[in-house]
């Protein structure tokens, strides 16, 4: 077409690239050089530890809520590598800003299990951690922590602190103009922050071709003035590698990154949703054969770093801690209904003294 | 439907769940006028995540009835530039949690554009979203903030709390000319059931539905509490305290006609809502009865409301809502003052 | 300062305007505590386009006077991201019209984040937002939304209406280890003049101010519309008619015993604010005298308000607030009445 | 740096580059071939006239503010081929969603220059205006407006309509995610929009670089899975050849286009703004060099299309032309305050008919 031609005639002025980064293929081969951590065993052991477990508790808190002894849960099936991989990457003083499906990052960084069920238990207790105290609690209003993950970078910036913000969302939230803004602005200021989008290919019942017509979700990042790379999301190292590549870079002042996660949600999008109505099954077990956990261990197997007998050692470890942290969450009866007014105002106002009274049937007019 | 025929009681008929009403006025709507558009998060191939567009992709297409990107903002923003082409959108926003990103779109556009262009572009747009607590739902996932809506002129704030009314309120909501939110009981979707007429029928907008008819006591509410309040006044009932129980329906703009003359019978005024008390829409509701039917009040004006704190999660929450107890105390108490 | 001393007359002493006031106070914070952060569009090296923040800038470095980029969404989420690592952000909305991205943060986050952490993370921060019509400013730059704020749990709303207020108002909102909308007043901003000593001294928060006293009726406003209240006052007292001024000041939570004691004394209470009068936080303030004050009540309660309709522009802005004149007639009605 | 060099190697998945487009030089020599349009030198005075009618009528609202006999008013002084160059691309049943700076399109449309003064004059009655009607008023809440326009685009898409809607803005909206969620979802579905971002290097006192670390704004269509140009928005061939060629492509099917048109505001930001206060005489001068009518003018000239006698004629119709709009805008008496109440809904509701009767003085209880 005439126009079409002039156009590819005006000169260049800007040019951008998206890069992708992959060390295991899905047998547990390597595909490229491995980063230097990954000749750390113990390293490895943890990450494959730590994604297991993830996974066996996973599976239980999906029976706690089948037996109506838990709320809505999302569970990371598939999904592992990118919550552990990047936790992995950052340091105790950084700031973790995750989404509600986060819980390998938050489990990595200190949480309890029984506070992750007490969270989607209904008690905000759960939010009152045993993390890093200044982690942000999971985010449910989708993306809307990303500016957030702005402001607290632009503390650090300020304080001259070398601590660095990671902020962790979904290929949905990538939608929404907080997370566009808040990298919008983490570029000007080159702010220590890190976006990743776990790209799971689905919100809810939406697939990616319906969330946008980009080709990558990296390049989203060149809307904000900085490079975006695409990730295996499936591949533990690669996550490790590239969140240790962004922390790192930010830290140093090098300004913000963007990592896109490609993976994929094995399961339910949460226990209240039945994925059967809106994919088809032969799509999950394809994307079966990808998954992260056996993957690591296909390697760590194929070096000599795993066998059998700690597999089953682990699984026995990981149950037994679940269970006991199941036990503990079961065990803490709800708080007094009139605390709902606690932690309401740093002071309760007077105005609402009087509806706590009440609430706490002290009706001693 | 007669204005004061409505009822939360089951009928001895096949009966439907106030979901599935929804769901055959949006399918009447759709069929009826080709220009309505039903879009969201979810809404097409899977039905909605409360299922309320459950075979509309499917029946009209998914040109019609659109999954969106996951943004509220754009959802409403859409919306009005579709009105204004002469569409005649419905947008679900997920949980009313998630609506505030809309609010500018809402006080800004939407409600004012067809005073701002004199009447050259309008905005027949209508956004839906279940409000409320009561299904131990995640964080964010309860709120009850009709009242910031309700403020909001040119806007219409409609909230149905049964099969029945959810079907004709929506079909007027979507036939109105201008834009409407329309806030669903979350926890009535599948709890409240009725037998619904698919006759195409719509019931008015600002029209509040005298449920019950009562000698001693006003009880106003709306949305999902309308169902404890219906209880309390069963209850007290059988304590001899006859309560007239009105639906307002239509909070924006309401019917001051049918409040102010239940008020003049009773003398009580008692408003049960969901919301938290301080700046909820039944101060309004009191402010016009202290202003307008002082003279025929014999107890002070009552609200039970959720308390002024962040509404609780799961575990909490039913300490939060308005309960049947709370309100049979605070009618009784009324009825008792001289 | 003593709390009834405030008053919107001129001193015979030296004067500075609203907007000074906030200007000191902001400079006052910024000296005191190094944590403070400004930030909103253009009040870095231009200090704000009603130069609330001129010169801070130069004195405390860009890195905390930031000018951010267009997008009042960020602006409010960067305070609470700020504010959870412990700094004290004071954020500019340019006009009230533009808050409404804020909300979705202000409701789902800053207001909450103490309460669903068990205060593990905490949000002081401040918005502020000028509010208002009668500047002749363009569309959109004249609202008054503030009820839709008030009903937001663990939310302050508060609203100067003198410099001496916008002064000990703003430290206090500053200091205040929660997150606090400050409306102030568009057209008192240069309009409004009083002698403020720079003292560092706070006001309290929730506190209503009896500006004047009186004996016959209660006039209950806040932000711009004191002025018109004040006024009436003065005409109504030429007619005999005494009335008490009350500056409600901090809307959420507000100082339900000053109002009640005030209308306990006179009988009467006339609420006058800017805003739309359906759901606007005159009905609260109604609604508790309804409540608690009924038996004191010698009139209805009565509020003078903007109309239910968009807020029109310049031509005929003067038309829809409230005016002196609606306010005596009001005002003289009610006394009137028996 | 090793992770650098790390980052270097991973291979490349997705490129995107920024063309730039520009034909007369600030001299009005030609830089490239011109577009086709440009042998029809009716079109070209046509395009000059448009430029220098709105500078006239700028200059003559300014003074009316001056004078106490306008509200606050927003000159184009300076971006003149911008607003003129898209209008000058559409066909009538487009619909345009301009920004409060766009005077120039409204007026190629034939909106009256005394609605316009209407509006800046607090008049409601201005939006009711005389360019087409379904075009959309002056949208003063920055960037709101784009997602109407992704909503009229999906009208006419779903109706088989071949119209195009074209949505105006400044390089500050580019900040807002309205504007980002709204270029994402046209992305979605190849919507026939075309969004135009007027780069004139300010909003109000901020610069570009403290808006983004973007090094173009056309590169912000990349984050929406489309093609951003950037455009010499001082030339107006330069920007009618672009939104001819965007324009056409989005009535084609093919999609939506992002136009980033480089130019600077020679004026203050409105009446309201005193601009020394944050930028230099210097800037500003240098900027007046690169100005849109004088280069045209200098080509037009240069073509034996133009001359001093025609430029005389222009300059007393345009004053003749302004003055009689002002006049008129001068004899239209303000409203009554009850039309306040007027098209608030279809129908005015009871609850609010005692309120219109109160304003309109007629209390008859
Ligand atoms: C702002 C907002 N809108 C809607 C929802 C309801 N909702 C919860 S999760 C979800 C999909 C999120 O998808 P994505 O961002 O890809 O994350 P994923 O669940 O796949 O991890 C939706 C629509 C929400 N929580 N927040
Ligand atoms: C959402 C919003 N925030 C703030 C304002 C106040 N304001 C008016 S114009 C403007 C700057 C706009 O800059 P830009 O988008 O570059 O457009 P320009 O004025 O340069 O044409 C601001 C901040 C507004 N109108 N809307
Ligand atoms: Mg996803
Ligand atoms: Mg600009």
């Amino acid at each position: 077409m005439a126009s079409n031609r002039a156009n590819q005639e005006l000169p260049v002025i800007a040019r951008f690239e998206v890069r992708h980064r992959n060390y295991l293929a899905p047998d547990g081969s390597i595909n490229r050089p491995l980063p230097a951590f990954a000749s750390d065993a113990r390293l490895l052991v943890a990450l494959y530890r730590s994604m297991m477990l993830l996974r066996l508790f996973d599976r239980k808190a999906v029976a706690l809520q089948r037996t109506g002894r838990l709320g809505t849960y999302a569970v990371s099936l598939g999904q592992e590598a990118v919550s552990v991989g990047i936790a992995s990457a950052m340091q105790e003083e950084d700031v973790l800003l995750p989404s509600y499906r986060d819980n390998g990052a938050l489990i990595w960084r200190g949480v309890k299990l029984e506070e992750i069920l007490l969270f989607w238990g209904g008690d905000e207790r759960g939010n009152d951690f045993s993390g890093p105290v200044h982690d942000f609690p999971f985010c449910v209003p989708v993306g809307s922590q990303a500016p957030h993950a702005a402001g607290v970078a632009y503390a650090f910036k300020l304080r001259k602190e070398p601590r660095v913000a990671v902020c962790i969302f979904g290929d949905g939230a990538t939608s929404k103009g907080d997370v566009y803004e808040a990298m919008n602005f983490a570029g000007v200021h080159r702010l220590p922050v890190v976006f990743v989008a776990t790209n799971n290919r689905w919100a809810i019942s939406v697939p990616l071709r319906l969330q946008t017509a980009c080709e990558t979700l990296a390049q989203k990042a060149v809307a904000a003035g900085f490079t975006g790379e695409q990730v295996d999301g499936n591949d533990v190292l690669a996550m490790r590698a590239a969140a240790e590549e962004a922390i790192t870079a930010a830290r140093d002042g090098k300004g913000p990154r963007f990592i896109e996660a490609v993976t994929y949600r094995l399961g339910d999008h949460t226990t209240s949703d039945d994925a059967s109505r809106y994919r088809s099954t032969d799509e999950v077990q394809a994307c079966w054969k990808e998954e992260p956990i056996a993957r690591l261990r296909s390697y760590l197997v194929g070096q000599k770093l795993w066998s059998k007998a700690d597999e089953e050692q682990l699984a026995a470890e990981c149950n037994e801690r679940v269970e006991a942290a199941v036990e503990r969450y079961l065990a803490t009866p709800p708080r007094p209904p009139e605390t709902m007014f606690d932690h309401l105002y740093a002071n309760l106002p007077e105005a609402y003294a009087a509806q706590r009274h009440e609430l706490a049937g002290e009706r001693d007019a | 439907m007669p204005r004061n025929a409505m009822s939360l009681r089951e009928s001895a008929m096949p009966e439907m769940t106030l979901v599935e009403a929804l769901n055959l006025a949006l399918a009447r709507a759709m069929a009826d006028d080709p220009s309505v558009v039903v879009l969201g998060e979810d809404v097409g191939l899977n039905g909605g995540v409360f299922r309320a567009t459950v075979g509309l992709e499917k029946r009209f297409g998914s040109e019609r009835v659109l999954d969106t990107p996951l943004a509220e903002l754009l959802i409403s923003g859409l919306c009005v530039g579709m009105a204004a082409q002469g569409l005649k959108p419905v947008g679900e926003i997920q949980f009313m949690g998630f609506i505030y990103p809309c609010l500018d779109q809402l006080v800004n556009h939407a409600s004012r554009m067809r005073n701002r262009t004199q009447g050259r572009l309008t905005c027949p747009m209508v956004l839906r979203a279940p409000h409320g607590a009561g299904i131990r739902a995640p964080e964010h996932h309860s709120e009850s903030t009709e009242a910031m809506l309700a403020h909001i002129p040119g806007l219409r704030v409609v909230m149905p709390s049964s099969p029945e009314s959810a079907y004709g309120l929506l079909l007027a909501a979507i036939r109105d000319p201008d834009p409407v939110v329309f806030l669903e009981p979350t926890r009535l979707y599948r709890a409240a059931k009725g037998e619904v007429e698919d006759n195409g029928e719509a019931l008015p907008l600002d029209h509040a539905f005298v449920l019950r008819e009562g000698r001693d006591i006003t009880m106003i509410s709306w949305g999902a509490a309308l169902k404890e309040t219906a209880a309390a006044a069963d209850a007290l009932s059988a304590e001899g305290i006859l309560a007239e129980v009105v639906d307002l329906a239509t909070l924006k703009p309401y019917d001051e006609e049918t409040i102010l003359s239940s008020v003049a019978k009773t003398g009580r005024c008692l408003i049960v809502h969901e919301a938290a008390r301080t700046g909820g829409f039944g101060a309004e509701i009191a402010a016009t009865v202290a202003e307008h039917g002082l003279s025929s009040l014999l107890a002070p004006v009552t609200r039970v409301t959720g308390y002024d704190t962040i509404i609780p999660m799961a575990r909490l929450e039913q300490h939060y809502m308005p309960s049947v107890e709370r309100i049979v105390t605070a009618g009784r108490k009324m009825c008792q003052f001289s």
